[in-house]
């Protein structure tokens, strides 16, 4: 499709260790469109963080090994990309926003001096113009005062400043992708608001496609278009931000959505998921979710179901979802 | 919800505590300077209630917490627990009264000791006490993992190898293997996976119920805190914005501070449009906190005098105070001393 | 901020100074009260008046006529003169006249060696590093445990031996000559290297491999960081990372673990000064351990003590420079 | 999991003196040391018997400067005719004790400070942090020559004074991590309950601290070998014991530079060599199997070397969804065509 801005098919990353290996990432299939923001959902070590770095190819290998059938940014073929070219399209064509600012800049590099690489880097301009293009930059995020500020370390600048940097390193050179890694979970709630704000304007103005990567479901109703619920490396359940909110077909979106407290809701119990997320060099046979499922029977224990749906809307994986994603299909 | 009535003895009672941290510099030569953790607060938690303190981080909500179980001594004010000043008690009588109070913690990776077996990390606080046999304290650990939802297996393992929802059940057996009446929570959901909130905070309300106790809740998810807590505190910057019934504070939000964190919470009702309130500006620093209202520089309706007349706690209905000068105005005093106090040029933000 | 921090660095360092020299001028008087009982033992044919009388003479000298603390008062305010005080030696010269005699002795060995193992161990370590896990690596790991395992006097030792002896190299021992006939010629340099080139070799041989090592794992532990993600993830080429991003940050433990050796590389060089009869600040020190001339003694060590202090604080306060966060501890 | 399982995870906790050994035994290096260190014990305790000569027999003027051979198997010295196979093994006894020695006091002195330091905290801390700060920039050496010449050249002074001036290392990392043990929760936890200050530093503190303790003490005894070697080099040893420093000072004074008599070199050195290799081995294994960290990153680059592709392809194939071929239209079923993609 020509509208595809980011195409991964069967994404697979897994880390061999002593005990034996990890398979944290088990293939994963992602369409992102031009303008949209695609959010990729789940529990800590369901390997959405993994999947991240694996589409930058910025994964080390060692520890990890990573395959993919497909991997094409726009127009531009990735699968197979040498290292030396990748360097280019990265940064340029595809950026990153990390979770946790304070580790994410280099603290002994001043904050204006960090996006001046970006630019200098990647376009012809001098020290002086792409030090102004860095002061642009930071005032577009909303930082007070860009031109001091760009003189400041990271540590001088409260969280949801250096978060604000990070947003203007990841837009400076106005990429087709962005991948922002659980871009606010650091941050207080007032403050994850105002960032959340900033991410949603740069993403809407520039129309650049983003995927948000975040296990805050809040976050997500906020910010995305579509959304891909992973469980244990692999995804579950895909659909519209609307719809997954409103019909969760798959056991664990919906134990998920149900069991998120909220401020409109009645009192207590709350509904809850039993069990914990497996770890993940011991995942149960057959599907996944099997052992904390209400629904689960036998085909659950023996067989991991297909995600399936129509190719480019709903689909859920599971033996029995609460409807069938061509049902639900507006 | 166990009472509405007030008790006309509250199990625990904090009046005008204050607790400020010296911070020090790694020479012997550097200069003190002071955190201003906890600033004058004022609060009662009656008995079979769970209580409420939200806000965001660095707002001294884990301070306050920890001063009211004898953790943190207060450079100013009293807690009183059952009626008795906990800090002008001697060291016996201390300990003996802090029997009645546990806490369970934020992380559960750091607060069970790796080196210990569950069974020693459960009993250990009766270990500590002294007072029982072996056997006593196998058979009274044992009911407690049944009571968290773990096996008697379990028993011998080590933390390592227990998801932190189980290392959080192990520190919840842990905390009421006493019999305590009064347990604080430290955000002891925020650690966990999303998935296990749930679990956990029925296990908690499952344990209150059938044992009776009273909670002190901290969080700074405000979904979770109303849905779970009678009466509850906001804070910000050591200080308390608003206090009362949660359900009076939620129906009828009157501080801007409450206000925007309420609308600075997701809610994932996606069907209908909300207009959030974004506060300018970062939290300023503890150790130099700003005069006047300690909210004024990111407050959206911010008056000239907020800048330098402290806001006091008024009761504005029932169960329902705040500290905010948009509520109570200012005094003809106030007033007269502010026109004549210079402005700071410096604007918030 | 920044200013209050360097003068407390400062008054810290002063303060470390006064103890040190506090205790430099009092634990030699744990064993000896009196330098004329001592060193001057009666002596045939010599009246006991005529003995007296040199017994208070050498006090004199020495300034053992006053108490313990009016000496120590004495003391300071010949340090202020940059005193030391005087040597028991004969002719009873200046301690700063010795030490300054052999100092640029023991600085020729001793800088050059700082010079060589901070640049090889800087290199190697970061080729450790970047090959980690393969034969590089591998090699500096065991290189590592074999080389301290091995003390520098041995390998002094070998290496005269085998370099100076059987090969002819260089030479096996410091030429007598060498000090007496320097001029600044260009001969007398080229012989001062090659004499040097031993002891040099078998000093660095140790700090190069030490160095090596934490420039490795410091370099691993910053690549770990997720600002070289980030950098990476910005495009920049793994070359430009590398210098910008890790070394760089690699560097400030390195900078802290030069500042502590600096001071003891010169009393380091003691045993290897000895083995090769260098004539510097080591072999002085022997010299004076030898004929108990404690107050030469003492001198070296509170001129040692002095430029330990003096190393830490520099880096200490290159850090400020170097860590823009240092100043963060005080407000935390 | 299974009983015996679980049974086993305890056995392989606890902090004693044996379950570190056998830590140490499990890994190769660590097995090295050990079995290295044993042996240097079982010399220098059988000395009498192994030496075939008495290494303090100076009189043999007929057998001076031997090559080795059977009847000298390290060869005599050029001086005296002392034979060194003798003199090494009696040379053991001096490094061994000194060594070990002043490893287990300076260790126990070091964890007293630091867990003082970083327990109590207050005015301790400061004391024993600013006598740390001032210890570190004296010069240790040249202190150890002015104080054995104060106080004698005994062994006892020696340790003495390795003692009083080397317990700072320890106490500076034994303090901090005191700091952050204090500050855990799982302290806190105890301090609720009603906890001592005692049973917090005895059931909390010091098993905590206990393996950097038994680590630091087989580095630092490593590192005293070599101090004492270059003492007793520098001739500030006790003058009537055999030791290997001596031996070297011997022998350079004797002249084995000169007349190529090797032999009187390297055996000395061999035998410094060893003793604190095995204990530099003990110390290093012990990090590694105490650092979960390190130990886990450097068994996977061994790991990556070993890895072979078809096991890698086994895992990848295992991903893939297993009905595909069955229930699918064919457009997913031309997918497995592993490739590499290195990022």
């Amino acid at each position: 499709m020509a509208d595809t801005v980011l195409e991964v098919r069967n994404l697979k990353v897994a880390f061999p260790c002593p005990g034996g290996v990890i398979r944290a990432v088990e293939g994963i299939d992602l369409d992102i469109h031009r303008g949209e923001c695609a959010a990729l959902v789940g529990e800590s070590g369901c390997g959405k963080s993994v999947s991240a770095l694996a589409i930058m190819k910025l994964l080390n290998t060692p520890p990890a090994v990573c395959r993919v059938d497909k991997l094409w940014l726009d127009d531009l073929d990735l699968t197979h990309l040498p290292d030396r070219q990748m360097e280019r399209i990265r940064g340029k064509h595809m950026a990153m926003i990390f979770q946790d600012a304070m580790t994410a800049l280099n603290p002994v590099m001043t904050v204006g001096k960090q996006i001046d690489e970006i630019y200098l880097r990647h376009s012809r301009l001098s020290r002086r113009e792409a030090r102004q293009r860095t002061i642009e930059a930071l005032e577009l995020v909303e930082v007070p005062e860009a031109r001091s500020r760009a003189n400041s370390y990271p540590h001088q600048l409260s969280g949801g400043m250096r978060q604000r940097v990070l947003i203007a390193l990841a837009f400076a050179c106005v990429p087709k992708l962005i991948i922002a890694d659980e871009p606010t979970t650091a941050l207080d709630v007032t403050i994850q608001a105002q960032v959340l704000d900033v991410l949603k304007n740069m993403q809407r103005v520039h129309r650049v496609s983003a995927l948000l990567i975040t296990h805050d479901l809040s976050v997500v109703a906020n910010m995305a278009d579509t959304v891909y619920v992973m469980y244990a490396g692999k995804i579950v359940e895909r659909a519209a931000m609307q719809e997954i909110f409103l019909e969760p077909l798959h056991p664990y979106t919906h134990g998920l959505l149900a069991s998120v407290p909220r401020i409109s809701d009645e009192r207590q119990p709350f509904v809850q998921i039993p069990d914990a997320v497996p770890h993940p060099m011991r995942k149960p046979t057959g599907c996944y979710f099997h052992p904390r499922c209400p629904r689960s029977n036998d085909p659950c224990r023996q067989r991991m179901p297909r995600l399936e749906g129509p190719d480019d809307g709903r689909a859920v994986r599971c033996w029995h979802p609460l409807r069938q994603p061509h049902e639900v299909r507006s | 919800m166990t009472r509405n009535s007030p008790d006309p003895q509250p199990l625990l009672e904090m009046e005008n505590v204050s607790v400020d941290f010296p911070v020090k510099g790694p020479y012997p030569f550097s200069k003190k300077c002071w955190i201003q953790a906890v600033t004058d607060v004022s609060l009662e938690v009656s008995e079979g209630e769970t209580f409420g303190i939200v806000g965001e981080s660095g707002c001294g909500k884990t301070t306050l917490a920890n001063a009211m179980i004898g953790m943190v001594r207060p450079t100013a004010g009293t807690v009183r627990f059952q009626g008795v000043d906990l800090y002008a008690l001697n060291p016996k009588a201390f300990k003996e009264a802090r029997r009645e109070m546990q806490m369970i913690f934020q992380d559960p990776f750091s607060s069970l000791n790796p080196r210990f077996s569950v069974y020693e990390i459960i009993r250990e606080p009766l270990y500590i006490r002294g007072q029982a046999s072996e056997t006593v304290m196998k058979g009274k650990v044992l009911e407690l993992l049944k009571l968290v939802g773990l096996d008697e297996e379990d028993m011998y393992r080590y933390p390592s190898d227990f998801s932190g929802g189980q290392r959080q059940r192990i520190g919840i057996a842990r905390s009421i293997i006493l019999n305590p009446r009064f347990l604080v929570c430290d955000e002891p959901v925020s650690a966990l996976d999303v998935s296990v909130h749930a679990q956990i905070l029925n296990l908690l309300m499952d344990i209150q119920k059938s044992r009776h106790l009273t909670y002190v809740f901290v969080s700074h998810n405000l979904a979770v805190v109303k849905n779970i807590c009678q009466n509850m505190v906001v804070m910000y910057l050591g200080m308390i914005m608003e206090s009362g019934s949660s359900d009076a504070i939620f129906a009828n939000p009157l501080h801007p501070y409450t206000k925007a964190l309420l609308s600075a919470v997701l809610d994932i009702d996606v069907t209908k449009p909300r207009d959030r309130i974004l506060l300018k500006g970062d939290t300023p620093s503890p150790i130099d906190p700003p005069a006047g209202c300690r909210f004024w520089q990111r407050c959206p309706s911010a008056m000239k005098g907020c800048r330098t007349v402290p806001a006091k706690l008024v009761e504005v209905e029932p169960d329902h105070q705040v500290a905010c000068h948009l509520i109570s105005g200012f005094s003809a005093q106030q007033v007269a001393d502010s026109l004549h106090e210079p402005v700071s040029p410096k604007s918030g933000g | 901020m920044k200013r209050s921090y360097v003068i407390q660095r400062i008054l810290y360092a002063v303060f470390i100074f006064f103890v040190v020299l506090t205790l430099n001028f009092f634990i030699p008087r744990i064993g000896v009260h009196d330098p004329a009982e001592r060193y001057y033992p009666p002596q045939g044919g010599m009246s006991t008046i005529e003995y007296e009388i040199i017994k208070q003479f050498t006090r004199e000298q020495y300034g053992f006529d006053v108490s313990a603390f009016q000496q120590y008062v004495r003391y300071l305010q010949g340090l202020l003169r940059l005193d030391l005080g005087t040597s028991l030696r004969s002719g009873s010269p200046k301690v700063t006249a010795l030490i300054a005699q052999r100092l640029p002795w023991t600085l020729v060995l001793s800088v050059s060696t700082l010079v060589i193992s901070l640049f090889a161990g800087l290199l190697f370590g970061t080729v450790a590093a970047w090959k980690r896990g393969r034969w590089q690596d591998t090699l500096l790991l065991n290189a590592s445990t074999v080389s301290v395992a091995l003390p520098s006097f041995f390998i002094a030792l070998m290496l005269s031996f085998y370099l100076g002896f059987r090969l002819e190299l260089f030479p096996a021992y410091t030429n007598p000559n060498m000090v007496a006939q320097f001029d600044w010629s260009w001969d007398a340099i080229r012989m001062v290297f090659t004499n040097a080139a031993l002891p040099i070799m078998s000093m660095s041989l140790g700090g190069i491999i030490g160095y090596s090592q934490i420039t490795r794992n410091s370099v691993i532990a910053v690549t770990n960081e997720d600002y070289v993600v980030t950098a990476r993830a910005k495009g920049l080429p793994q070359a430009t990372v590398l210098y910008k991003h890790v070394l760089r940050n690699a560097l400030l433990p390195l900078a802290t673990s030069i500042g502590m050796n600096i001071g003891g590389l010169i009393g380091g060089a003691i045993i290897i000064e000895q083995v090769f009869n260098w004539q510097g600040m080591g072999t002085l020190f022997l010299e004076a351990n030898s004929t108990k001339d404690y107050p030469l003694m003492m001198g070296i060590m509170l001129f040692l003590s002095a430029f330990a202090i003096l190393a830490n604080l520099v880096t200490e306060l290159l850090y400020v420079i170097l860590d823009p966060r240092v100043t963060v501890g005080d407000k935390r | 999991m299974s009983r015996p399982n679980v049974l086993l995870q305890v056995a392989q906790r606890g902090g004693s003196l044996v379950t570190f050994v056998r830590k140490l035994w499990q890994h190769p290096q660590g097995r090295l040391g050990l079995i290295l260190a044993g042996c240097l014990v079982l010399v220098a305790i059988l000395a009498p018997i192994l030496a075939p000569y008495d290494p303090y027999d100076v009189t043999q003027r007929a057998a001076k400067g031997l090559r080795p051979s059977w009847q000298h198997p390290l060869g005599t010295t050029t001086t005296t005719g002392q034979d060194i196979f003798s003199m090494l093994i009696y040379g053991s006894r001096v490094s061994l004790m000194i060594g070990i020695g002043t490893g287990v006091a300076l260790a126990f002195l070091g964890a007293l400070m630091g867990v003082m330091a970083g327990y109590l905290g207050g005015f301790v801390d400061n004391l024993i942090v600013r006598v740390v700060d001032i210890m570190l920039v004296i010069p240790t050496l040249p202190l150890i020559i002015v104080l054995t010449s104060l106080l004698g050249r005994s062994y006892f002074v020696i340790v003495l004074v390795f003692v009083i001036f080397g317990w700072t290392g320890l106490a500076r990392v034994i303090r901090s991590l005191v700091l952050v043990l204090k500050n855990s929760n799982y302290v806190k936890a105890a301090e609720l309950a009603g906890a001592s200050r005692w049973y917090i530093m005895t059931k909390h503190i010091l098993p905590g601290t206990s393996h950097l303790i038994i680590m630091n003490t087989a580095l630092t005894s490593a590192g005293i070998m070599v101090a004492e070697a270059g003492l007793s080099f520098l001739g500030l040893g006790d003058p009537t014991a055999i030791s290997w420093g001596k031996m070297l000072a011997e022998a350079q004074g004797g002249g084995a530079l000169l007349f190529g008599a090797w032999w009187w070199i390297i055996a000395p050195g061999i035998g410094i060599f060893l003793s604190v290799f095995s204990f530099m081995r003990i110390g290093i294994v012990m990090e590694e199997v105490f650092n979960p960290r390190m130990k886990a990153s450097s068994s996977i680059y061994k790991l990556f070397k070993h890895l072979n592709n078809t096991y890698l392809d086994e895992v990848f194939r295992s991903m893939e969804e297993e009905e595909s071929v069955v229930r699918e239209p064919p457009d997913r079923s031309d997918a497995p065509t592993p490739e590499g993609c290195h990022g």
